[in-house]
């Protein structure tokens, strides 16, 4: 049973990240983001209730709540990247740099 | 024996996760990312952290997955992804496609009796709760405070935008 | 001599350029009257010297990892604190008519300050500190009041002395690594380390060999040198090659010599062919210069190359000899700085060229410059000669070669120096040169150089007091 | 013995004293009178001379430490005086030869702007070159050395306008610290040697040769050889006659340049310990003195003649020194200090008459008329040269001949040589300059005797020039007087009536053969050079090895050139400067990478943590 | 409160009053009567307090299955409360929410500087994150909004990664205390958590978020970003060394990673012409200095004395960089062409950022220097020779863009566009302060007498 959940997390930690990395608009590396700490979190709790610890429970929990609040954030500022007439995607946030 | 219930579940959520990362639309992203989330609650369903699993869904299937929905809507008007949305052929085929799994899943459990194939004792939910609000209250203590300041982002306009 | 008497001959000056920002108007008076004080205690401090009271027991309590401030002072160090306040002084002097800001004067003193304190620093770590300190007054007197090019070598001197002390740096930190992992204790004080033996000894002796070598110069790390002193300002190269130089070869005496006796002694034959090269290269570099101050500043590389003959050869006459060639050196190449300062005032420009057939408009000055180039060249009855005879003297005894090489650079100092001198002093005027504008010294000119004259004249015959003052504490160090 | 005779001190007192008294009060008050505290000076210094020879003739030197100058460890150097034979007898004929030249300077630079600048370092040289004569080391010995060749250059060098003048100036001195770096290099191996560099010590002790002995003997011959123009490095003093007549009469005849000779004389017991050494000598100063002959009988310039019979002359020292006959060497250095003198003397009456710096043959004739006191002294002076009876030159030149003729072979032939090139150049000047114009001369109309503080000082060289080779025998007493050598010296040899017959008959023939050439129809002088100019040009060049000296320094500023502007300026300089452009070159690179872009910053985050797991997991 | 002992409140006193000062902040700001003064005196307030009960932390070590403190961990917090002050007193908020932000970054540095558990420390860093991101958005340059959403992004996926290292020890470990997991598995969740640790100090292959964020920030707010969130990274990263599983096995990584940072950040900051992305390529290059004397700490197994040079580092580096960035909000200088001549026109000015210059240099009577010194010793003391020797080199090469400053200002002439605008009073003496005390803490680093060498031991 570990040997599944380890696979499928380690699958979908490099998907999330690939996810970040290759997609251009903002929403979707956001997308891909939410993913990488879910898969975290799915580790996290599996591992804890296949080895009996409440440990990992607690902290499962905690890091979804804590990607909740990211989640909050990162959306705020990629709809305020749209507000301010440019589109959500890296292309546009390319002035700082040297 | 093969967890199959943890294997399909799991295989489904790398497919959806893959089919995510490649969708050019980010409307079909979003339902696969729903997608992902109804499996890996499966997945906690299977591995016995029955709570997880419904606090997973509780607060990402509700809140989060709303909110990015939304949010692609806002950012999106007046774009040519807009038009395609009302298309119906193209993503209701994805819609369905998405909630075929949890409706098999759900099945099998009805069919075992509302308890997990694998045969791991379930933690109990009153332990997690106790550990919370035990040694863990400071954990939880700053985890509110983040929200409160994440949730800060929204109040006041940049000066930039102003 | 007590530790607060020493601590007054370097904070003086450091309060004195303190005063001297804030004087406003008055900083030059104020420059003066630290510097010749700082000149007086010195000579006062000869009294103590003398009645044997030579190092007292620092009191300062051991702090933090065995740093303590700790200073000592000894016929070697107060003469060239000698050295450094007269030079300082002669500065002061020579640059009164300028309208310098305060913050000219005040970087002197601060130099001064900085200076005493390396020659007087008996902790390791006290005397890296006050080494480093010296470049930010160089740096600023060179970068603000210097000549065309200056903020380039401002630059070019920072960095490359820089470079040095890092080794020292970690040379230091080395050593009292190594000797705690010995003794068990911390410590930095000079007197009380030992250098390791074997490869960790060696490879502590190059880090900070390294260090000093930068600062003597020894010859591929010596680029830093002719820019430094063409673009600093008059007073600027004479206090740099008046006593910067000198605490290369300073540190080569005080820290590596004690500390690594066995080890300095089997190092001889790299470091006397380093010195030989240093006279030779020096020599023919300085031959092909057409700029006066480049042609003094290669001269300094090869009269180091003789400070550093006399102190490898680690025979009393040759340690000796070292020590007071780094005085006559200082005397010497600040004298002839000063002139140049002067002819540089006068005619703004410093080419061999560019001038001519001075000595009738400027007698005095031509006076004073054949009579300083003698000295340079080494001619007996003037003080350059006494410190190269015995340093080459002390090199005979050791490597009779490099003695050779020694004498050889001696000759090769009269085919660049006299040159120059009939150059710009006898030459035709050529067709743009701007004797012209030479016009001579004056009274204040005048008497400084009579001073400096008197000087040479009386180490040249006379040297025996500086003698009796410098050979006590260099014995010690004789193979 | 050991007290300190009042007069020694006067040696040194007196022109100090008024050096400070021109150079301080004189020269800003009266430059005019510069010369009087000079004069005055030079009057005491040549009486206390004559007091310490007295004192050494009856038999009472004086070898005393005034204080010790240098000092380290256990070695010390003292200044000190040594009153001996030797320096005594020298003494005496440079401190008269010394004043009576700068009572003519006197006259002589009369009109001269630099005129208390000249005096002065007339008299800075002369009390250098008496210190030198009067010091009892070898370290001593070199400052006095130094010095001299110090005042040499500024003296050479006085007309600082003249082109000329000044390459002459640069070039003596160069030559002499070319010299001087052997001397110093000797000094410091004897003290390694010997540990102490007394003179006294040589002469006492009999010592055995050791590993630096012969290099030590070799050092001190190429130092006498720069500072007395001996055959490699003579090249400077024919060069020094830009330099005004007095400068040319004092150091470069009577005094400086027999400083090398005096040095090999005072080094005698160093130089006889090594085998071949005196050989070597005598060979080299045979071949200057034969070479300079015939280089003297080509010139055209006055004062060169003279320069280049002064190179042959200091030749004959060194060869008699060379046979072992230092006695003979000093006599006729003595000798040939007071004829010599007298020549440039007259010489210098001449160009003072004519109102040019430079006389050459062409511009005299006949002048036995009009300056009938030079012709005295000068035809006085040439028969001392050549050696002709009455003259002392005939006295000292017969030792050294007596000496050749007991070696034989090579030696007499040279010894003949010499005796009779000398007596060919100098009768062929004595003809030119004063016996009848002879068509190709023009001499200036204005040529009239010189003033008496010129001729007086003439005079008295000439009287000198003619008596001194009388007082043969009590010169030969002071030498041995006084502190004693242990390597005896051999007295002089007889007069062995052969041996002069010879040398007066060759110089009476060659007498007759250069009457004959000059005075003669075809003026064969003149004829020669027009016909062959390409062997007039090379006896000019000193037979090519003016060609040798110039490929020499010119190689020297070449490779100064190559180390200082090619590798350190252009090569090390700038690689250490490239660094600094390498720097910056990197951080352009650098602040490229750092494009903006979002995900490139995410692909590197990503590479920093695979970097991390392959490290974590390598381990 | 059955659940939580007395020990616990001990530990969490400043960052509760910080909690309540943010509430209190929120409050006054939203009744809309309190002028923003008010509301930035109420912040300040909340940090004094929290500094002052910083004091009676007691400073033996307390083991709770989250909390555990110690000197370092203190001492940092002391460093990054206080460099909360300039900002507090410089910013000029739209409203309430900045300062609230700053109160919310200073707690969860204060959880990491508290946290013994993994957890603890992940919350600690979203907690200090989270608020940066919002306080870069509300920055008044015109590219805030970019330089926040980039910090953002990298800031999640370094947190990503991090959780991911967290679960894998976890699976390994089986517990979320800091202590090191056996196995191929606690390695590799030990190098993620590294890499989330070196991202956050910025060390140089994960460092491209740092310069557009400081570029992007104001002045005082990039100087809070370089002193206390360079402090809570190292604090950060100081928690993870000891749990490599054979002590010190992550030294000679983070040896090479300090090497190649103090290198990159000095040789790239030679170029800039933007001086707050110059002092923030500068502050990358500082950070590889931290790395090292970490690095040292933890191969010599956690010494008290390499402690100390790690903290006096730290401390230096706050008013030495602080301090800098408050003199570009001083003087109003944007760019290193504005500095050309600026001796002659503002000789104070000039003189106080030389004097920081120096410092940031480590050149010998200043504070920089001993940091510098005390890093060395430490480095060699820990054996790392080579790294040493380049670390100096890097020293070297920062010399050329902080004598650089120098040379501009004090021998060039007047540059075609001098600067004009003059920055709050207030800022010029923070600036001031700053300058002296970097030049005399340098006069005295046997300061570190003070701390007693023995006091900072750190069990794991």
């Amino acid at each position: 049973m570990s040997g599944v959940v380890w696979s499928v997390s380690a699958a979908l930690f490099l998907l999330g990240l690939a996810g970040v990395a290759l997609r251009r608009q903002l929403l979707a590396m956001f997308l891909g983001l939410e993913l990488m700490v879910l898969t975290a979190a799915l580790a996290l709790g599996c591992t804890a209730s296949l080895s009996g610890r409440g440990e990992g429970f607690v902290a499962a929990l905690l890091v979804l709540a804590v990607a909740a609040a990211e989640a909050v954030v990162g959306l705020v500022l990629i709809l305020r990247v749209r507000s301010s007439g440019r589109p959500a995607e890296t292309q546009s946030l390319r002035e700082l740099k040297g | 024996m093969i967890p199959w219930f943890a294997v399909f579940a799991g295989s489904a959520a790398v497919a959806f996760a893959a089919l995510m990362i490649t969708r050019r639309s980010l409307y079909s992203a979003a339902v696969c990312f729903l997608a992902v989330i109804f499996q890996l609650a499966a997945l906690f369903y299977a591995v016995g952290a029955r709570m997880l699993a419904f606090l997973l869904l509780l607060i990402y299937a509700g809140a989060v997955a709303v909110l990015i929905v939304v949010s692609i809507n806002a950012a999106q008007e007046g774009s040519e992804e807009r038009r395609r949305w009302n298309q119906p052929a193209f993503s209701r085929g994805l819609i369905a496609a998405g909630f075929l799994p949890p409706l098999l899943e759900a099945v099998v459990l009805l069919a075992r009796g509302g308890t997990a194939p694998a045969q791991a004792a379930p933690i109990g939910d009153l332990a997690l709760g106790l550990a919370l609000f035990g040694p863990y209250a400071a954990a939880a203590e700053a985890v509110a405070l983040l929200m409160l300041f994440a949730a800060l982002a929204v109040v006041g306009k940049p000066e930039a935008s102003r | 001599m007590t530790q607060g008497a020493l601590t007054i001959l370097w904070l003086l000056p450091a309060l004195g350029g303190l005063a001297a920002l804030a004087g406003g108007r008055f900083s030059r008076w104020i420059a003066l009257a630290v510097s010749l004080a700082a000149l007086a205690y010195g000579f006062w401090l000869l009294g103590p010297l003398r009645t044997g009271v030579v190092a007292a027991a620092p009191q300062a309590p051991a702090w933090a990892f065995g740093i303590r401030y700790a200073l000592f002072c000894d016929g070697l160090s107060l003469s060239l604190c000698w050295l450094t306040a007269f030079l300082t002084a002669a500065c002061v002097v020579a640059s009164w008519k300028k309208d310098y800001s305060a913050g000219y004067w005040a970087a002197f003193l601060f130099l001064e300050a900085a200076l005493m304190g390396v020659f007087l620093a008996r902790d390791l770590f006290l005397f890296f500190v006050f080494w480093e300190s010296v470049l930010i007054p160089m740096f600023f007197i060179i970068g603000l009041w210097g000549t065309a090019g200056r903020r380039h070598a401002a630059m070019k001197f920072f960095l490359f002395t820089f470079f040095g002390s890092i080794f020292l740096l970690i040379g230091s930190v080395a050593l009292v690594t190594l000797q705690h992992s010995a003794t068990g204790v911390w410590t930095w004080d000079m007197a009380q380390l030992k250098g390791p033996e074997g490869r960790a000894g060696l490879m502590i002796f190059a880090a900070m060999a390294l260090g000093f070598a930068v600062k003597v110069p020894i010859v591929p790390l010596h680029t830093w040198l002719p820019d430094a002193h063409t673009e600093a300002p008059a007073a600027g190269s004479v206090m740099l090659a008046g006593v910067l130089l000198k605490m290369g070869v300073y540190g080569f005496l005080r820290v590596l010599w004690p500390l690594f006796p066995r080890l300095s002694w089997q190092m001889l034959p790299l470091l006397g062919l380093l010195a030989g090269i240093n006279v030779i290269y020096g020599a023919f570099c300085a031959m092909a210069q057409k700029d006066l101050k480049r042609l003094i500043a290669y001269s300094s590389v090869a009269h180091m190359g003789f400070c550093l003959l006399g102190i490898v050869s680690r025979k009393p006459e040759g340690l000796v000899g070292g020590s007071l060639q780094l005085l006559n050196h200082g005397i010497i190449t600040g004298t002839l700085f000063l002139l140049v300062g002067f002819l540089y005032d006068r005619g703004h420009r410093r080419g061999l060229g560019d001038y001519g057939d001075l000595a009738g408009r400027a007698p005095w000055l031509t006076f004073f410059f054949g009579f300083t180039t003698l000295a340079s060249v080494g001619l007996p009855g003037l003080n350059g000669f006494v410190g190269e005879f015995m340093s080459l003297l002390g090199m005979a005894r050791t490597w009779s070669i490099m003695a050779v090489v020694g004498v050889a650079g001696v000759t090769l100092a009269a085919a660049y120096a006299l040159p120059a001198f009939q150059a710009v002093f006898w030459g035709a005027p050529g067709p743009d040169s701007v004797s012209a504008l030479v016009y001579d010294l004056d009274a204040r000119e005048k008497g400084l150089f009579w001073v400096m004259a008197a000087l040479m004249l009386a180490i040249g015959l006379y040297p025996g007091p500086l003698l009796r003052l410098l050979e006590p504490c260099l014995l010690g160090l004789a193979q | 013995m050991s007290s300190l005779p009042p007069a020694a001190l006067l040696l040194f007192l007196a022109p100090l004293a008024a050096l400070a008294a021109a150079f301080f009060i004189m020269r800003p008050w009266k430059p005019q009178w510069t010369h009087v505290p000079i004069l005055i000076s030079c009057g005491v210094v040549t009486a206390a001379a004559a007091y310490l020879a007295a004192m050494v003739y009856t038999g009472r030197g004086a070898d005393v430490t005034l204080y010790t100058w240098m000092f380290a460890g256990k070695w010390s150097v003292p200044f000190g005086v040594r009153i001996d034979g030797i320096g005594v007898s020298v003494l005496c004929m440079v401190a008269l030869v010394g004043a009576l030249i700068q009572l003519y300077s006197v006259g002589y630079m009369k009109g001269d702007p630099g005129f208390s600048r000249f005096i002065m370092l007339l008299h800075l040289f002369y009390l250098s070159m008496i210190g030198l004569l009067v010091s009892n080391n070898y370290v001593q010995f070199y400052l006095f050395w130094e010095l001299v060749g110090a005042c040499s250059y500024f003296l050479i060098g006085f007309w600082s306008h003249k082109e000329a003048a000044r390459k002459a100036a640069m070039q003596a001195f160069l030559t002499l610290r070319l010299a001087d770096f052997g001397l110093m290099l000797a000094v410091l191996l004897i003290i390694v040697q010997f540990r102490d560099t007394h003179f006294a010590l040589f002469h006492a002790v009999r010592f055995f040769p050791s590993m630096y002995h012969p290099l030590i003997g070799l050092l001190i011959l190429w130092a006498a050889a720069g500072k007395s123009a001996l055959f490699p490095l003579y090249f400077w003093l024919p060069d020094a006659m830009e330099g005004p007549t007095p400068v040319s009469a004092l150091m470069h005849a009577a005094t400086m340049v027999t400083a090398g000779i005096f040095l090999l004389v005072r080094s005698w017991p160093l130089i006889s310990a090594v085998p071949g050494l005196p050989g070597l000598i005598a060979v080299v100063g045979a071949v200057t003195a034969i070479f300079a002959a015939v280089l003297a009988f080509t010139q055209t310039d006055l004062k060169r003649i003279l320069a280049y019979s002064t190179v042959s002359h200091l030749g004959l020292m060194a060869f008699a020194v060379g046979l072992g006959q230092i006695t003979a060497a000093v006599f006729h250095l003595v000798t040939h200090g007071f004829f010599k003198a007298t020549l440039f003397l007259c010489a210098g009456n001449i160009a003072h008459a004519s109102g040019k710096s430079a006389v050459s043959v062409s511009e005299v004739g006949g002048l036995w008329r009009r300056m009938p006191l030079t012709f005295a002294a000068f035809a006085i002076a040439a028969f001392s040269l050549a050696g002709i009876w009455p003259c002392a030159g005939f006295f000292s030149k017969d030792a050294i001949l007596d000496a050749a003729f007991e070696r034989g072979g090579w030696a007499w032939a040279a010894g003949l040589a010499i005796a009779a090139a000398s007596a060919a150049y100098i009768f062929r000047m004595l003809f030119l300059t004063f016996f009848g114009p002879r068509p190709e001369q023009s001499p200036a109309r204005s040529l009239h005797e010189a003033p008496p503080v010129m001729a007086v000082p003439v005079a008295f060289l000439a009287l000198g020039a003619l008596a001194v080779g009388w007082a043969r025998e009590d010169l030969v007493a002071m030498l041995f007087c006084g502190r004693q050598s242990a390597v005896a010296a051999p007295s002089l040899p007889e007069l062995a009536p052969k041996v002069a017959a010879a040398g007066l008959g060759l110089a009476a023939l060659a007498a007759g053969v250069v009457f004959a050439l000059t005075m003669g129809a075809p003026s064969w002088d003149w004829h020669w050079r027009r016909r062959r100019p390409g062997l007039a040009a090379a006896f000019a060049g000193d037979l090519g090895w003016r060609r040798v000296v110039a490929g020499f320094v010119a190689r020297t500023l070449r490779v100064a050139d190559v180390v200082g502007r090619v590798w350190d300026h252009e090569t090390w300089d700038a690689a250490i400067e490239k660094t600094a452009t390498a720097c910056r070159a990197l951080s352009r690179g650098g602040s490229a990478m750092a494009s903006g872009g979002l995900s490139e910053s995410l692909w590197w985050l990503m590479i920093g943590a695979a970097a991390l797991l392959a490290w974590a997991g390598l381990r | 409160m059955n659940g939580i002992s007395s020990a616990f409140w001990d530990l969490l006193r400043p960052q509760a009053a910080l909690a309540v000062g943010a509430l209190a902040v929120l409050a006054a700001g939203a009744s809309r009567r309190a002028s923003l003064q008010v509301v930035k005196g109420l912040a300040l307030a909340a940090v004094v307090v929290a500094l002052l009960l910083l004091m009676t932390v007691r400073l033996q070590v307390v083991c709770l299955p989250l909390l555990r403190s110690d000197l370092l961990g203190s001492g940092l917090q002391a460093v990054f409360l206080s460099a909360a002050i300039p900002l507090l007193c410089l910013m000029e908020p739209a409203d309430e929410v900045p300062p609230a932000l700053v109160l919310g970054s200073l707690i969860g540095m204060g959880l990491i500087a508290v946290s013994g558990n993994l957890l603890m420390l992940f919350i600690g860093l979203e907690l200090m994150s989270v608020p940066a991101y919002l306080l870069v958005a509300r920055s008044r340059s015109p590219q805030a909004l970019e330089a926040s959403v980039k910090y953002f992004f990298a800031g999640g996926t370094a947190s990503a990664i991090y959780l991911m290292g967290m679960a894998l020890h976890f699976g390994a470990a089986g517990s979320l205390v800091l202590a090191p997991a056996p196995g191929p598995a606690g390695a590799a969740g030990l190098a993620l958590m590294a890499a989330a640790a070196f991202f956050k100090l910025g060390a140089v292959p994960m460092h491209f978020w740092l310069p557009d964020v400081y570029e992007a920030s104001d002045p005082e707010l990039a100087g809070f970003f370089s002193t206390g969130l360079k402090a809570a990274a190292v604090l950060f990263l100081a928690r993870l060394a000891p749990m490599a599983a054979p002590a010190g096995a992550l030294v000679p990584a983070l040896a090479w990673f300090a090497v190649l940072t103090i290198l990159f950040g000095a040789v790239v900051a030679l170029r800039q012409q933007n001086l707050q992305r110059l002092l923030a390529y500068s502050s990358i290059s500082h950070a590889g200095f931290m790395m090292l004397a970490v690095a040292a700490w933890a191969k010599q197994g956690l010494a008290a004395p390499a402690a100390g040079a790690l903290f006096f580092y730290l401390a230096a580096y706050l008013f030495m960089s602080g301090g800098a960035f408050l003199w570009l909000k001083a003087a109003g200088v944007r760019t290193r062409a504005e500095l050309l001549g600026l001796a002659k026109a503002r000789p104070r000015d000039a003189a106080v950022l030389a004097a920081l210059l120096l410092a940031l240099a480590g050149i010998p009577p200043t504070a920089g220097f001993a940091a510098k010194f005390l890093v060395f010793w430490e480095a060699f003391k820990a054996g790392l020779y080579a790294p040493l020797l380049l670390a100096g080199l890097g020293a070297l090469i920062s010399l050329g863009y902080y004598l650089g400053l120098i040379r501009d200002m004090y021998f060039d002439e007047a540059g075609p566009e001098p600067a004009k605008a003059v920055g709050p009073t207030p800022a010029r003496w923070f600036a001031l302060g700053c300058a002296a005390a970097s030049v005399l803490l340098g006069l005295t680093p046997w300061l570190m007498d003070w701390f007693r060498p023995g006091m900072f031991g750190l069990r794991p």
